[in-house]
């Protein structure tokens, strides 16, 4: 009996439907993403990887485009008061959900009260800033913040908008289930953790994109994700460094590169022991052959980094520089300092957010050791990591990295120099004054703030910026797409040739 | 783990009488604990230093790199070598840990029986129930991924076929008269355990020992695959192999190599084991007629 | 009259580089409805004679001369280069000739109902036999060996079995073919005097109703002469001699034959009892209970019910009775091993706690085994020495002369000393048994069917060296044993047990010559004597 | 005369209810025993391994933001209550929500559960299967070189390990030949490559136990007996040595399925397979304590579910242990 039980059980496990079309121009993608996505409910869930569904299926305020530039999405135009405290968002009309709800300033602000109303939700740190949202009328809704915030509008891409009624009607539970958006896809089937497979929306109110049905697909590893393009399982998905090269030989598929949003970085706990004297933490900087990491290591697919910031992020300035490899300098600096080889712990996280993080770590350690620091290498999967970065507990140095989803340099420097910041070990008043600064203010002077608070942590040695890493992706041979600094996914645009 | 072993085909360790596979088996796991050995001693024996501008150097095109090199330019032959040292290393005393544990579990379970018995089988139970790998990921988050963590976590998780061979045996042994005897003539459990008991279940432990060896080499290395187990920049055979499997499209002697070693030492350790087992082979079930 | 079996000149080696000759030039011939018995000691190569004679030698030996002829076909000629093929062989296997071998406890697939077994016995040879034809057939042929309510028996597995109703289903399907030859190696070794004798009896039977020739294995001489017309010797893997049974036992003519008869235990009482008077009784063991608790069953099953033994020193109480009567469960309960459920044990005077474990090393000593399987009793991996040492070892008295002492004592050289028990032959064996229960000078020895598992010849030097001992030592003897002749040699009194009860209980002469219980009566008819009737298949002697 | 042989009986104890009752009851005591010992364990191991609040939001959140939630979550309660709290959620089957997927965690975990029985079910019979064949035309056959070839392919798939053995099956079938899918289970040819891996690995052991079995059987008197007959030695080969040589078999592979049970995270990982070992190392990892508790009592009473239905197989087939 158990047979048989078992089998009507796989029997019901498989869909049968394969490629809907055959011979003609495909329609439909299967891409690849590298974690589970949590729930599909928008309120409660703001993980990256989610993301990349809920921009088919979700309406944000606006949108950032793959160049990482500012464009509307709901909302048509949007403004601020003179001191940045207050936002008005005009909304786009007509707007409805798939189940014919219509999408109003009503739901908008919903959305976001509702996110405000629970601090444990995952989105609710995107909205710190937010000290209350209101609708103007059918078409405005209001966000007052706490203090000025000149980025604020980047804030809101990561905010979907929900049908408030059917939300309510349907109950969180539910609706994460069978969620309901606005956006250019409906959610088709969704199956936790094996596939999220969404079908266009063919009463979305913008452009109708070219993709008739998606299919995104947790593949934890990096060699499952290549074979699975180059066997045609997928049709795109994320890769690691390594791989970029052998699918460049490859016929039947191709590889798309560019350079992305973060930074890694190694990040210094200038409050203990020998790092306290700025001269050894500037030697750690001088000791590191850069050019060597991004060149040999990551076979060109990055580029070493004077800043924090990546060059897609808003805030960025080429003026900011970092002294150049000179491991001589750095033996001098030592000396003079009179380090005597206490050993320097060094975290990294062995897998996860960091491609080839071992090697990477491997390398510093060797440069670091030609100059005569001693490293303590302690590597730690990558929760382990997080939670020690989170919870403040770094001895020595460590290796992390910053990728902020708004594109924006507000949200990593928030983190790495105002002092509830899980990076911040120095608590230097002036890097919190400066991080502060920068929301009150737009344009060019928001950029020069930038600028001096970025030179000021170099001069410093609070952080050695090490190389803005690339998303590197294999595709099917005749996908168009265009990829996003961000690593996440949008369909929107694609096609196939 | 093989229940089948009665005490009918108890391995007497008998006199040596080498079987061709165990001569084979020699020869292999001799490759390995020669290069182990002997690798260190040779001038540019470095397995540690990088040099990311020879990175990936084919084997046999630099003298100075007799197998070519790494991703970070690393010597590959010393870093083989380095690695064969400590993976053999862990496992010899992964197994040595768990065959004692188990054994002693098992017999202690099969001469006692009844309650102790009982908790025994609880105990297994649990352990089997729980796996390795969550135990190791759950300890390694509160400690550091370590070899020594690996070792100890696998040292006392892996007994079970022990215990489940050696409780059998030492069951049966008690029934036995040679252990009733001693006990008539006064002795106490202790005598009868250390001199009747445990010199007759050795050899089975040994025999378990033997395939086992292969089977922790795996297990460890497929640990290092989920980032448990030996840490960089020390290598093992698992991570060497892990490593490897990335560059397999253009560089494929990066997994090869290590995946070669892996090769001799478990076939090593197998042919070699088949010398203690009995060979019972065909009974009166052979084939043919009169001849 | 045409043989259906002739074995000229037969002889079988080990395979390997250096060949052992196991078997050295053995002829046998084997008349139509003959009986041949075939004795011999251990080893001699009995069973692998009659083995080679249907191609079942064992893996790792073969024959390499001569020539084995079965009803007219030629199976083995070694120098004319004629082998039989399997399929031949298979056609003659349990149609011409059918073997009964001799444990009946693993000679039957545990996991399948008996009356399949039998049934698919029957299909060998008649596939066209539908199997609810085969099974009523197999439940024929169990009923005609005496098998009662065979449809219900026939149903359930070997081990719900007694051994001598599998005994009657290993023949049943031995007949199965009224095969032309029955070939039983040592049918009845293991198995009660009482049984023995029905299995006998059967197989004659069932040689009446088919003419069957046999051949009959076995080392016990009294067997033979009930139960062959003729017999054949063998010793060393050669025959030494053949002839009429009656006449090779009335005027043996080789010097191993007459060795042979000689070890058989003499039909009368040892003549001078080595009883002590004034010292300490060895055994007092009053209403002794036994019971086994058995998970599932509320009630224990009751081993010994109320026993009680008194053994003066120098005295052999022997305890005789059929299998599972709760002989050993007695034993055990004197030396504490099955801690007794109630009664007293006073060994040599010194009253003893029930359980082994509530007794000191001291009165531990008072009584030792010497266990029944000599295989089992010995560690295999210590040397002679060693376990002779072993008690005294345990006590901290070792010391080398002790040993060699003991060892003497039992008539083991120094030669033996560096041996392990794997090198020694059963009677050795069982002379280290005992040895090292003398180690530590008890006051009563029990010894529980110490020969049962010897040859004629061996059991001979056991008895008279246990008979030297008790002389020398004044030990008192609890002597287990099922065989009523060896029991007659060297016991004092007779203790007979039936279902865990003393049915009788008198001095050895008494109960030979004026039993008063039925059972015992039972009993002693039971045990074959050479000048016991003969069982023959007259009808087909006569045909 | 008769009479003797037929003494009554000595009870036939393997079918009385009472003895059916003892072993019911003693199995649930173990099951019982073995899954609050494992989730004692977990539990102490999970409150070990540090609060997850931290991982749970978004980099951007600070330390108050983290601490609400863990509070939220409960783990500013005192220890005790939140372990009888688990085992209250043990006894009314509700482990609470996953604190990442914020989705019943016994509903997650079941939801993996048919995929890992396929694999782990698919793995274990075509493994034993095969084992069986090979063994059983070993000794067929007698053949020391089929017994050679066996033993060393067995040598050379075990001393490669399961992940890279996977990646070149991908390799070789998907991207080369493109015959079979790579990753993902969509269809029957996506279990072909898993169970391939699984199956190889396993195969070996069982084929060992097997083939010693039934050496040893060979020379048992029952199969003598069978053979002097006139059986044909196929047919002792099916009918009398199999079933006494898969008893032992059994219970190592009892042991095993309910290893497969409790999830091949390799091969999960590999092939992308939604299987309840990516699940559970995942929520290990992720301080995901509810799956963590769900998916080890489904392990846990897998494995004791398993091994018992192992033991009353093999009580069935060998009246005598039940008798032991
Ligand atoms: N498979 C075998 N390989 C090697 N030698 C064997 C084998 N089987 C039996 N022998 C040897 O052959 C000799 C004759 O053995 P066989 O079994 O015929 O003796 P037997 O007369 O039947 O003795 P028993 O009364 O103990 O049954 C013995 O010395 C035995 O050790
Ligand atoms: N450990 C045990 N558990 C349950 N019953 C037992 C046990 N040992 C013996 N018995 C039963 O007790 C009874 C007596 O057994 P015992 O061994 O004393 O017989 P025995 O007279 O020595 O027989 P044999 O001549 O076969 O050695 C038998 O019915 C047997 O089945
Ligand atoms: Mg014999
Ligand atoms: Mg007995």
């Amino acid at each position: 009996a158990t047979g048989t039980l078992m089998l009507s059980g796989c029997a019901g496990g498989f869909d049968d439907g394969g490629d809907a079309a055959s011979g003609d121009t495909p329609t439909r993608i299967v891409a690849a993403i590298p974690t589970d996505p949590t729930s599909m409910d928008p309120i409660k869930s703001g993980a990256l990887v989610v993301l990349s569904v809920f921009f088919h299926t979700f309406d944000q305020l606006v949108t950032i485009t793959a160049d990482g530039e500012l464009a509307p999405k709901l909302a048509t135009e949007w403004t601020a008061n003179d001191d940045l405290t207050q936002w008005d968002f005009t909304l786009q009309e007509g707007v409805t959900a798939s189940n014919g709800e219509a999408i109003t300033a009503e739901d908008v602000a919903f959305s976001y009260q509702t996110i405000l109303a629970d601090p444990t939700g995952e989105n609710f740190a995107y909205l710190s800033s937010v000290a209350s949202v209101e609708a103007v009328d059918d078409l405005t809704v209001r966000f007052t913040l706490k203090s000025p915030f000149s980025a604020f509008p980047r804030n809101t891409s990561l905010i979907s908008i929900v049908p408030a009624d059917t939300y309510q009607e349907m109950g969180a539970d539910a609706f994460a289930q069978a969620p309901i958006g606005s956006g250019p896809y409906l959610f088709d089937k969704i199956q936790t953790g094996v596939s999220y497979d969404l079908v266009r929306n063919d009463g979305y109110w913008g452009d109708a994109p070219a993709i008739e049905s998606i299919s995104l697909q947790p593949v934890s590893s990096d060699e499952s994700r290549v074979n699975g393009v180059l066997s045609g399982s997928l049709d795109v998905a994320p890769i690691g460094p390594t791989q970029v090269e052998s699918v460049e030989g490859q016929d039947s598929a191709q590889v798309f590169s560019a350079l992305s949003n973060g930074v890694v970085f190694l990040g210094v706990n200038s409050t203990s022991g020998v790092l306290t004297d700025a001269r050894i933490r500037e030697a750690i900087g001088l000791a590191i052959d850069k050019e060597a990491i991004t060149e040999g290591l990551l076979s060109g697919l990055a580029e070493p980094a004077a800043t924090t910031l990546a060059p897609a992020v808003e805030g960025y300035s080429e003026d900011v520089t970092d002294p150049a490899y000179d491991p001589e300098r750095a033996r001098e600096l030592l000396a003079e300092a009179g380090y005597a080889g206490e050993p320097i712990p060094f975290d990294y996280a062995t897998d996860g957010r960091i491609p080839l993080s071992a090697d990477v770590a491997q390398t510093i350690q060797a440069s670091l050791e030609e100059v005569g620091i001693t490293i303590d290498l302690r590597g730690a999967d990558q929760q382990a990591h997080t939670l020690k970065v989170r919870g403040r507990e770094m001895e020595g140095i460590y290796l992390n990295t910053w990728a902020p989803s708004t594109v924006d340099g507000d949200l990593p420097l928030t983190d790495l120099y105002e002092p509830a910041g899980n990076n911040n070990y120095a608590q230097d008043p002036r890097t919190a004054e400066l991080a502060a600064e920068q929301r009150g203010v737009e344009g060019a002077s928001r950029l020069d703030v930038f600028a001096e608070l970025l030179s000021y942590s170099n001069e410093q040695g609070y952080y050695v910026p090490l190389y803005v890493p690339m998303n590197n992706y294999a595709a099917d041979a005749d996908l168009d797409w265009t990829p996003r600094a961000d690593g996440l996914f949008d369909f929107t645009q694609t096609s196939f040739k | 783990m093989t229940t089948s072993l009665t005490l009918a085909t108890a391995p007497v360790v008998q006199r040596w009488r080498p079987r061709p596979g165990a001569i084979v088996g020699a020869l292999m796991l001799g490759t390995v604990l020669l290069l182990t050995a002997l690798v260190p001693l040779l001038p540019g024996y470095d397995p540690m230093g990088q040099d990311l501008r020879a990175a990936l150097l084919p084997p046999f095109t630099d003298p100075a790199h007799p197998l070519g090199t790494d991703a970070l330019g690393r010597d590959l032959l010393s870093r083989l070598a380095l690695a064969s040292a400590v993976t053999l290393g862990m496992t010899v005393l992964i197994v040595i840990m768990n065959a004692v544990l188990g054994s002693l579990v098992g017999i202690l379970a099969g001469y006692y029986g009844g309650r102790l018995e009982a908790l025994i089988t609880l105990v297994s139970n649990v352990t089997l129930a729980m796996p390795v790998v969550l135990l190791l990921i759950a300890i390694c988050a509160v400690l550091r991924p370590s070899a020594g963590l690996t070792i100890l976590v696998l040292g006392c998780t892996w007994w079970v076929g022990y215990a489940r061979v050696t409780r059998n045996i030492a069951a049966a042994l008690r029934r036995q008269d040679f252990v009733v005897s001693p006990l008539t003539q006064g002795a106490d459990s202790v005598w009868v355990l250390t001199r009747h008991i445990v010199p007759n279940v050795w050899p089975h432990t040994l025999i378990i020992a033997a395939t086992d060896v292969a089977t922790i080499v795996l297990i460890t290395s497929s640990l290092e695959y989920l980032g448990l187990g030996v840490q960089p920049p020390v290598p093992s055979w698992g991570s060497m192999i892990f490593d490897g499997q990335r560059h397999l499209a253009g560089d494929p002697w990066l997994a090869l190599l290590p995946g070669l070693m892996l090769l001799l030492a478990v076939g090593g350790v197998q042919f070699l084991s088949q010398q203690f087992t009995a060979e019972t082979r065909g009974g009166l079930l052979r084939k043919g007629g009169m001849r | 009259m045409s043989a259906v079996l002739r074995i000229d000149d037969l002889r079988i080696e080990t395979d390997g580089e250096t060949p052992r000759v196991l078997v050295d030039g053995v002829s046998l011939r084997v008349d139509r409805g003959e009986s041949l018995g075939v004795v011999g000691e251990s080893g001699s190569g009995k069973s692998l004679t009659v083995l080679a004679a249907l191609g079942l030698l064992p893996v790792g030996t073969r024959v390499t001369g001569g020539r084995i002829v079965l009803d007219d076909r030629v199976l083995v000629d070694v120098e004319a280069g004629v082998w039989a093929g399997e399929r031949e062989l298979r056609a003659l296997r349990g149609r011409t000739a059918a073997m009964v071998f001799q444990d009946p406890m693993s000679s039957l697939d545990p996991l399948r109902a008996v009356g399949a077994q039998v049934a698919s016995a029957v299909r060998v040879h008649a596939p066209r036999l539908g199997r609810r034809a085969a099974r009523e057939r197999a439940i024929e042929l169990l009923s005609s060996v005496g098998v009662r309510h065979a449809a219900e028996r026939a149903a359930t597995r070997p081990h719900q079995w007694s051994g001598g109703m599998r005994q009657r289903a290993m023949i049943a399907m031995a007949i199965a073919h009224d095969p032309l030859l029955l070939i039983a190696d040592e049918p009845t070794t293991a198995l009660d005097v009482t049984v023995q004798a029905q299995v006998m009896d059967l197989l004659a039977e069932v040689r009446e109703r088919t003419g069957s020739a046999l051949v009959l294995i076995t080392h016990d001489l009294g067997l033979v002469a009930e139960n062959s017309d003729r017999l054949a010797v063998m010793h060393h893997g050669r025959v030494v001699e053949t002839g009429a049974t009656r006449a090779v036992l009335a005027a043996p003519a080789e010097d191993y034959t007459r060795r042979l008869m000689a070890a058989m235990p003499a039909e009368q009482e040892r003549a001078t009892p080595a009883v002590r008077t004034g010292e300490a009784d060895a055994l007092d063991a009053e209403n002794i209970v036994v019971d086994y608790r058995v998970s599932g069953r509320k009630t224990p099953v009751r081993a010994v019910d109320g026993v009680s033994v008194r053994i003066m020193a120098g005295e052999t109480v022997a305890v005789v009775g059929e299998s599972g009567c709760g002989k050993s469960s007695l034993a055990k309960a004197v030396l504490g091993i099955q801690p007794a459920a109630a009664g007293t044990v006073v060994v040599g005077g010194v009253p003893l706690r029930s359980e082994l474990a509530g007794r000191t090393a001291a009165e531990r000593e008072l009584a030792q085994i010497v266990f029944q399987d000599p295989y089992s009793a010995l560690d295999p991996r210590l040397t002679v020495h060693e376990l002779v040492a072993e008690p005294l070892r345990i006590r901290r008295v070792y010391d080398r002369a002790t040993v060699g002492a003991l060892l003497a004592d039992v008539g083991l050289d120094e030669s033996y000393a560096k041996r392990l028990p794997g090198q020694l032959s059963g009677g050795q064996r069982q002379r280290v048994g005992i040895a090292r229960a003398l180690a530590l000078r008890p006051k009563l020895l029990v010894l529980d069917e110490p020969v049962s598992a010897l040859d004629v010849s061996i059991q001979a030097q056991v008895l008279t060296l246990l008979d030297t001992l008790q002389r020398e030592h004044g030990l008192g003897y609890l002597f287990i044993s099922h065989d009523l002749g060896v029991v007659r040699s060297i016991a004092d009194r007779v203790i007979v047990m039936q279902h865990g009860r003393v049915v009788e209980e008198a001095p050895t002469a008494q109960i030979f010559s004026d039993p008063q219980h039925p059972f015992t009566r039972q009993l002693l008819a039971a045990v074959p004597r050479l000048d016991g009737p003969r069982r023959t298949a007259r009808t087909a002697a006569a045909s | 005369m008769t009479s003797l042989l037929h003494r009554p009986e000595p009870g036939r104890r393997s079918h009385s209810v009472s003895d059916v009752l003892l072993f019911i009851a003693r199995r649930l005591a173990l099951a019982v025993a073995t899954v609050l010992a494992v989730v004692t364990i977990a539990f102490v191991l999970g409150r070990a391994t540090g609060e997850p609040g931290a991982l749970l939001l978004p980099d951007n959140a600070t330390q108050a933001d983290v601490e609400a939630l863990n509070s939220a979550l409960g783990f500013d309660r005192p220890l005790l209550l939140q372990y009888l709290d688990t085992l209250a959620g043990l006894v009314t089957g509700d482990f609470g929500d996953s604190y990442r997927l914020r989705e019943s965690a016994l509903g997650l975990v079941l939801e993996r559960v048919p995929a890992t029985i396929e694999l782990a079910f698919w793995a274990f019979v075509i493994g034993l299967a095969l084992a069986v064949v090979a063994a059983l035309a070993i000794q067929l056959t007698g053949s020391r070189v089929l017994r050679a070839i066996v033993g060393w392919a067995g040598a050379l798939r075990q001393s490669v390990p399961d992940f890279f053995f996977a990646l070149l099956l991908v390799l070789a079938f998907s991207v080369l030949l493109g015959a079979l899918p790579s990753l993902g289970r969509t269809s029957y040819a996506s279990l072909v490559l898993p169970v391939v891996t699984l199956v190889t690995g396993q195969f070996v052991m069982y084929l060992r136990l097997l083939d010693a079995a039934l050496s040893e059987q060979a020379g048992q008197d029952f199969v003598r007996t069978a053979i002097a007959q006139g059986q044909r030695r196929s047919t002792v080969l099916f009918t009398r040595m199999l079933p006494n040589a898969i008893v032992p078999v059994l219970g190592m592979a009892g042991l095993n399925l309910g290893g497969l049970l409790g999830g091949t995270v390799v091969v999960e990982v590999v092939f992308a397979w939604p299987g309840l070992g990516k699940l559970l190392t995942d929520a290990v990892s992720q301080r995901d304590f509810p799956i963590v508790q769900a998916g080890l009592v489904f392990v846990a009473l897998a494995f004791v579910i398993v091994n018992t239905a192992v033991d009353v197989l093999v009580r069935r087939i060998d009246t005598r242990t039940a008798a032991a």
